[in-house]
């Protein structure tokens, strides 16, 4: 009994003491929060006892810093990292080759061009041991005693885990390529399109696109039939490094331009270059319909440059501007062309006195054209736009000459051969990917037993085949192949 | 006690059974003899190694050999040994858990990492890995599942070289 | 409370499975606990770990030796200066470095300071599983004190890859010295308050006095060390029994559980031993930093760490035990296998044996006082 | 005394409806008082206890969702408009019901539990004159109303399909069963003093006479076993067992989520203003205030005394007893199921029954 009633004795003597307690803790609150509203208010506070001055701080764990201009590429830093989160790309430039890598602040001679260093960010582990072993301290963690180098930088959280990627190279292509680092840049380029490639369909399905080559042939094409030979001598000024960006895959675009720089040095003409890509391409064994093209419509397009003295009015840019929707299709002057025009008063003027004059039925070009001109908002891409249906208009016109047109430049893409047979169910076996080749397969009876054209079968494959994610490259070409009728 | 009187008494107790790894300090007793050598260094009053500290599965690289190296000591005499049992692939060791409860949990280790066999053990079944798992980790020659349970299992950081 | 509660001849009971974990407030982390229980009496537990195996002995194989200390840091996440400290001093074994003064003494300084942050999150805790909220955000104040310290020491707040093979990574900061007196000038009353509000509190001592009592024999069976192994008596310290680092040069007692509050061994104690090894350590810092000595503390650093064939055993007192590097090498500069002897390993193993016949609160309480740290299970 | 229902019922005369939709009227009015009560009751008493514990805790609880301008960062008690957005978020918040539950109980349950505590406020004076129906036998009214909500966490508990939730409605029963005999013992020593079940007469007693707490020093102790057995009935820490956040995940409300949890919610806070202010009504001389204890004062002074800040002086002490139950809270761990029932029966029980006989016999003798 008497335990018992010493038990509740000393229960409540030491409940006592602990609500004590607590009430002094509620009591003296003002002194013994120890909180720390971070928005509002961030560390070193020392008021509060919570972090102290940067000075008295060993180092600071936050993100990497690179001063690249002091990075000798030694590698140090890659061999350490035990996540493998650091990558360096250097070149060394060819012998005798005087070009200047620049000196460190610590004045030693860099022997190479940083070409590329990335850290993620996203794998860093804050180990630090990457930065003991660097001999120019030229990687380190931002803030803290670095704070002089670079201020504190721990919020660079970001929407992406791509954005934890940092890149701290900044050689530029040139310095690379002049260094003899074609190569590399021939090898990232192929990394960066796999990446793009995987960014860009981010599940959703892919619209239909036509291919970028056919539309600026079909508009070159009057010209460089009418006037064959007179370009070759301006033409080394046209023809560029650019020219070879419509070159679709990245591989044979590193070769054409390697090509093209070699043959620039040597400083050929035109023609020699184009010759050479050529000889380069098809050494490679990458020579496909579509640069064949490319390169026929570069050895035409010089002549852009006498064109408009031939032809009445118009500027350049009339016939070379690109215009899918009328390539591929020949179709009306539609408003939802008018989406193109970048402005948007500009766009909406245009819609207004388009709906105006489809309902008075006169030509819709000219009112528009009319319509922006009065507004003042006739800047010349929407002049191209304009021009290029009033072209539009003529060919729809014509249909039968553009055609001709179309197979005197016998260049190989699935625009107008309604007149070629259908093809084989055969054809299709070239596709890799089962289920890819089943669908096609599939479509093609379907269009078959319908007993619709080539191209209208062609279409309905691309169609389809994109409606399922499937088109890739090799198919792409595959149908374009047979679009080609060979 | 020191490591060469501890080999002496035990080569009294059971002579032969024991060897003298050389240039180690480390003794190295056959699986069939375990069994008896365990008692003795648990039950013999002298060495009394009431204390299995580790369990460390090891492989020679060759992919025959593997072994378990046993970290004893004595909390009454303070002193240690270590003891290797080394098997070809497939052979079992008698299991000590009846002596040393913590050889439980470390030989189940031992079997999950590195495929060592215990006879005798109460559930030799794996501990740190799920149960479906094909394969002993820490074994050299162990590859790496390129799919589990359907998921791809990222082998390099393509997605951002 | 006896385990005889419930007398089955008279109510028939059956026996219900409860999965406790992996998520759940008081498993200390993804732990799994499958709890053959009847009514609130435990019958039967078998814990199932593995949930954050990270492959760090997998790793080992493929990493330098200096390349491994972040990757044990990753182990006791709550003690990582005692995992890199226990590590760098297998490799230093394997290569015998002699080290300077000065590293030995900032080391044992950290390796208190780390073990007082270590047992206040490990006070707290226990606190919180009993359903005390207050003890906890108080410990856990007091520890920033010491992540503070940490953080102008190298860096980091939590993982620190501070202490490396043959030295440290920094020399002390200016200041040190004086901030960390001042803490534990702050700390020592810090402590008293906890024991007014939570040890000495009736409910508490009703809650875990006399319960999950565990036997020293048993303990030493399954192996269990560290403070849950001292709480039941067996005065077991590797600082004393085996003075690893400059520990023999220090005064410094091992508080063994007393059964004050009730039996030997029973949860109070080994929460309670805690609470008197912080005030231990406060004791060992403050001689430490008496008489820390000057020099480089680069000076032992080896250039590369390629040690001869070989292989070492590494025992080291950490926050929760008896670490244990096991770390065969075959001269290359990778370890051919490291093994790491986890002490919440062999601790939380004897769980079910010291916990059957109690209640289910009262397995929270044992498994809060057995203080496990599932990155250091599951490694 | 007079109750809003009769003084509702005399004014809305005027209407002349007919009795059933003056009733009807009536009590619509009455529980919309109620509902509003309870709301507003919840609202600020979330924050109060966040703020408590924040305090207790050298935390500085919510102090980002300011209204009016008042935002946090700079003040201590900023964040008042925190409890208002969670209100917010739990009413639009997913509702889920686990594949397996029984449907029906569990979307029941959290509404018997509410109308429990709902149905208490009827016969709760807040002051003299100002309680929604006037019983002469509030008390026990009070006390059959307060153990409905059992019935309902029992419901929640099993039709949620989760043993977590078994376990926390099994010791929840237990609990608040046998708890609720500490507390009518403790009730029934006021009932024998005043000899009277009505809360208004058991008022007047103390009026005339001193306060219950003051009556005897079994009275005191009475007051006591009354208040900590009314935390263990709302299933406070350090009785909180039902819920043990550390053991079983929620308790019984563990599959809960969005307007049904707020509806858990609401009631228990509304438990704990009932308990409080019955506490403050039976012990603490109710509507009376302090100055009658010690007389002091000019007589002027009693101007404060009366219906007038009578509602002022209720709340006043039942926001007291409230501070307490929150200090039990943040002080103290919880304790075990059969510890809990050790106190209730091996203490409680015997001292109240003691005080019981005790009191009988000082009001024989006095």
């Amino acid at each position: 009994m008497s335990e018992y009633l010493n038990n509740i004795v000393y229960g409540v003597k030491s409940f006592l003491t602990g609500m004590k307690l607590t009430m002094d803790h509620f009591r003296n609150k003002k002194e013994l929060v120890a909180t720390l509203q971070y928005p509002h208010e961030k560390w070193p506070v020392p008021e509060r006892n919570i972090g102290f001055n940067h000075s008295e701080y060993n180092l600071i764990r936050s993100r990497l810093h690179v001063d690249i201009d002091d990075c000798i590429a030694c590698m140090q830093c890659e061999r350490a990292c035990p996540v493998d989160c650091i990558k360096i790309d250097s070149i060394k430039p060819p012998k005798g080759s005087e070009i200047d890598c620049g000196m460190t602040s610590n004045d030693t001679q860099k022997k190479m061009i940083v070409s590329r260093f990335t850290i993620d960010m996203s794998e860093c582990m804050y180990c630090n041991l990457c930065v003991f072993p660097c001999p120019e301290d030229c990687i380190y963690m931002v803030g803290g005693p670095n704070a002089e180098k670079h201020e504190i930088d721990y919020e660079f959280s970001q929407y992406k885990r791509d954005g934890m990627i940092f890149e701290f190279a900044d050689a530029t292509d040139e310095a690379i390529r002049d260094a003899g680092g074609e190569k590399w840049l021939d090898q990232r380029d192929v990394k960066l399109a796999k990446h793009n490639d995987g960014v860009e369909l981010k599940g959703e399905v892919k619209s239909v696109k036509p291919d970028p080559i056919t539309a600026p042939i079909k508009t070159d094409t009057p010209i460089s039939t009418a006037k064959p030979a007179t370009q070759t001598s301006e033409s080394s000024g046209e023809l560029e490094i650019k020219s070879f960006n419509d070159i679709s895959d990245k591989m044979c675009r590193g070769i054409a331009k390697k090509a093209f720089m070699a043959a620039k040095r040597a400083d050929k003409d035109a023609v020699a270059i184009l010759a050479d890509v050529a000889q380069a391409l098809s050494d490679a064994g990458k020579m496909t319909e579509d640069i064949q093209s490319i390169l026929d419509r570069l050895s035409a397009s010089p002549s852009k440059a006498v064109a408009p003295a031939v032809e009445a009015g118009g500027d350049v840019k009339v016939e070379s501007v690109p215009d899918a929707p009328e390539a591929v299709e020949m179709k009306e002057f539609d408003i939802k062309d008018l989406n193109a025009i970048e402005d948007k008063m500009a766009r909406g003027t245009a819609k207004k006195a388009f709906i105006a004059t489809k309902r008075s039925g006169e030509d819709k070009v000219e009112a528009v054209r009319k319509a922006l001109t009065d507004a003042g908002k006739l800047d010349t891409a929407t002049e191209d736009l304009l021009n290029s249906f009033s072209g539009a208009a003529a060919k729809v016109s014509a249909p039968v000459e553009a055609e001709k047109l179309a197979e005197s430049t016998e260049e190989a893409v699935v625009e107008p051969v309604g007149d070629l047979p259908l093809f084989e169910i055969a054809d299709l076996n070239g596709i890799d990917d089962k289920m890819t080749r089943g669908m096609a397969k599939k479509i093609f009876m379907a269009g078959k037993r319908t007993g619709k054209t080539r191209t209208e079968v062609i279409a309905d494959l691309r169609a389809g085949l994109t409606e399922a994610g499937k088109l890739d490259d090799a198919t792409n070409t595959i149908l374009n192949k047979l679009g080609s009728g060979n | 006690m020191t490591f060469d009187e501890i080999v002496a008494l035990l080569d009294t107790k059971a002579s032969g059974k024991t060897s003298v790894i050389e240039g180690k300090t480390v003794i190295s007793v056959s699986p069939e003899n375990w069994s008896e050598i365990s008692a003795i260094l648990k039950n013999e009053s002298k060495l009394n190694f009431d204390y299995l500290m580790c369990i460390s599965a090891y492989d020679k690289g060759d992919n025959k050999v593997y072994g378990a190296a046993y970290n004893f000591y004595s909390t009454v005499n303070n002193h240690y040994l270590e003891v290797r049992v080394e098997i070809e692939d497939g052979i079992s060791i008698p299991s000590v858990v009846e002596l040393w409860k913590a050889a439980d949990w470390h030989e189940r280790e031992a079997y999950d990492m590195m495929g060592l066999k215990f006879e005798g053990h109460p559930d030799l079944k794996r501990i740190l890995l799920s149960d479906d798992w094909e394969g002993y980790p820490l074994r050299k020659n162990y590859k790496e599942p390129d799919y589990y349970h359907g998921l791809p299992v990222p082998k390099d950081k393509s997605y951002w070289d | 409370m006896e385990a005889n509660l419930v007398d089955k001849s008279v109510i028939e009971t059956g026996e219900m499975v409860l999965n406790m974990g992996p998520q759940h407030p008081s498993t200390h982390g993804v732990l799994r606990l499958k709890i053959h229980t009847d009514g609130e009496i435990v019958s039967q537990i078998e814990p199932v770990i593995g949930y954050l195996h990270r492959c760090f002995e997998k790793h080992c194989e493929k990493l330098s030796y200096e390349q491994i200390v972040p990757f044990t840091d990753r182990c006791d996440y709550l003690a990582s200066m005692h995992m890199d400290h226990a590590y760098s001093i297998a490799v230093e074994k394997l290569l015998d470095i002699e080290l300077p003064d000065r590293v030995e003494y900032i080391r044992v300084i950290i390796a208190e300071l780390q073990r007082i942050a270590s047992h206040l999150v490990a006070v707290g805790t226990f606190g919180l599983d009993v359903g005390a909220i207050t003890p906890f955000t108080w410990t856990i104040r007091d520890r920033e004190r010491v992540l503070d310290l940490f953080e102008t020491l190298c860096g980091a707040r939590l993982l620190y890859n501070y202490i490396w093979p043959g030295g440290v990574s920094h020399d002390l900061p200016p200041k040190f010295i004086e901030r960390a007196l001042d803490f534990l000038d702050y700390f020592d009353p810090q402590i008293d308050e906890l024991n007014n509000l939570l040890t000495t509190n009736k409910i508490f001592i009703e809650r875990t006095a006399d319960v999950g009592i565990l036997p020293p024999e048993v303990g030493i069976n399954f192996g269990v060390s560290g403070p849950s192994l001292r709480g039941s008596g067996v005065n077991f310290d590797l600082r004393k029994n085996e003075p690893y680092s400059i520990y023999s040069k220090f005064d410094f007692d091992v508080p063994v559980g007393k059964g004050e509050m009730g039996t030997i061994g029973d949860t109070w104690d080994r929460y309670y031993v805690r609470v008197l090894e912080m005030r231990e350590s406060a004791k060992i810092i403050r001689q430490a930093c008496a008489e820390l000595p000057g020099g480089d503390v680069h000076a032992a650093l080896p250039k590369k760490i390629r040690p001869n064939a070989g292989e070492v055993y590494g025992r080291y007192e950490s926050a929760r035990g008896d670490v244990g590097f096991y770390i065969m090498s075959n001269g290359k500069n990778i370890p051919m296998r490291v093994k790491m002897r986890s002490p919440a390993f062999c601790n939380l193993s004897v769980l079910s044996e010291i916990s059957e016949g109690w209640m289910i609160s009262d397995v929270i309480a044992i498994l809060g006082s057995l203080d496990i740290v599932l990155g250091e299970i599951d490694r | 005394m007079t109750s809003i229902f009769d003084s509702l019922q005399e004014s809305l005369a005027f209407l002349n409806l007919d009795l059933f939709m003056l009733l009807s009227l009536i009590s619509l009015l009455g529980g919309t008082v109620i509902f509003l009560v309870m709301a507003v009751n919840a609202l600020v008493a979330v924050y109060f206890e966040r703020k408590v514990s924040a305090f207790m805790q050298d935390r500085l609880g919510p102090m980002e969702v300011g209204i009016l301008g008042f935002k946090g960062g700079k003040k201590f008690w900023g964040g008042i408009g925190q409890t208002l957005a969670d209100a917010i978020k739990l009413l639009t918040k997913e509702d889920i019901l686990p594949k397996s539950s029984d449907k029906f109980l569990m979307i029941l349950a959290p509404f018997i539990i509410f109308s429990g505590a709902f149905l208490t406020f009827i016969g709760l004076p807040f002051a003299q004159n100002i309680v929604i129906s006037d019983f002469n036998i509030g008390l026990f009214y009070i006390v059959a109303m307060s153990s409905v909500g059992v019935i309902g966490i029992i419901l929640a508990g099993w039709s949620s399909n989760n043993k977590w939730s078994l376990y926390g409605a099994m010791r929840a029963a237990a609990q608040i069963i046998s708890y609720e005999i500490p507390i009518g013992l403790s009730l029934l020593l006021v009932v024998i003093v005043s000899g009277s079940l009505h809360l208004g007469d058991i008022v007047q007693w103390q009026e005339t006479n001193r306060w219950f707490i003051f009556h005897s020093p079994f009275a005191f102790l009475a007051f006591f076993i009354y208040f900590i057995s009314t935390v263990a009935e709302t299933n406070r820490t350090p009785f909180d067992i039902p819920e043990a956040e550390s053991e079983l995940v929620a308790g019984w409300m563990t599959e809960y989520s969005g307007f049904r949890w707020a509806l858990f919610f609401l009631s228990e806070y509304a438990n704990m203003l009932i308990v409080c202010i019955v506490a403050s009504i039976v012990f603490l001389g109710g509507w009376l205030s302090p100055l009658h204890l010690i007389n002091i004062f000019p007589e002027s002074w009693y101007i404060l005394d009366g219906p007038a800040l009578g509602f002022f002086w209720v709340s006043l002490k039942a926001v007291i007893l409230i501070f307490v139950m929150m200090w039990f809270r943040w002080t103290f761990p919880r304790l075990r199921v059969d510890q809990l029932m050790y106190v209730c029966w091996k203490v409680f029980i015997p001292f109240a029954l003691a005080n019981l006989f005790f009191v009988s016999l000082w009001e024989l003798i006095f």
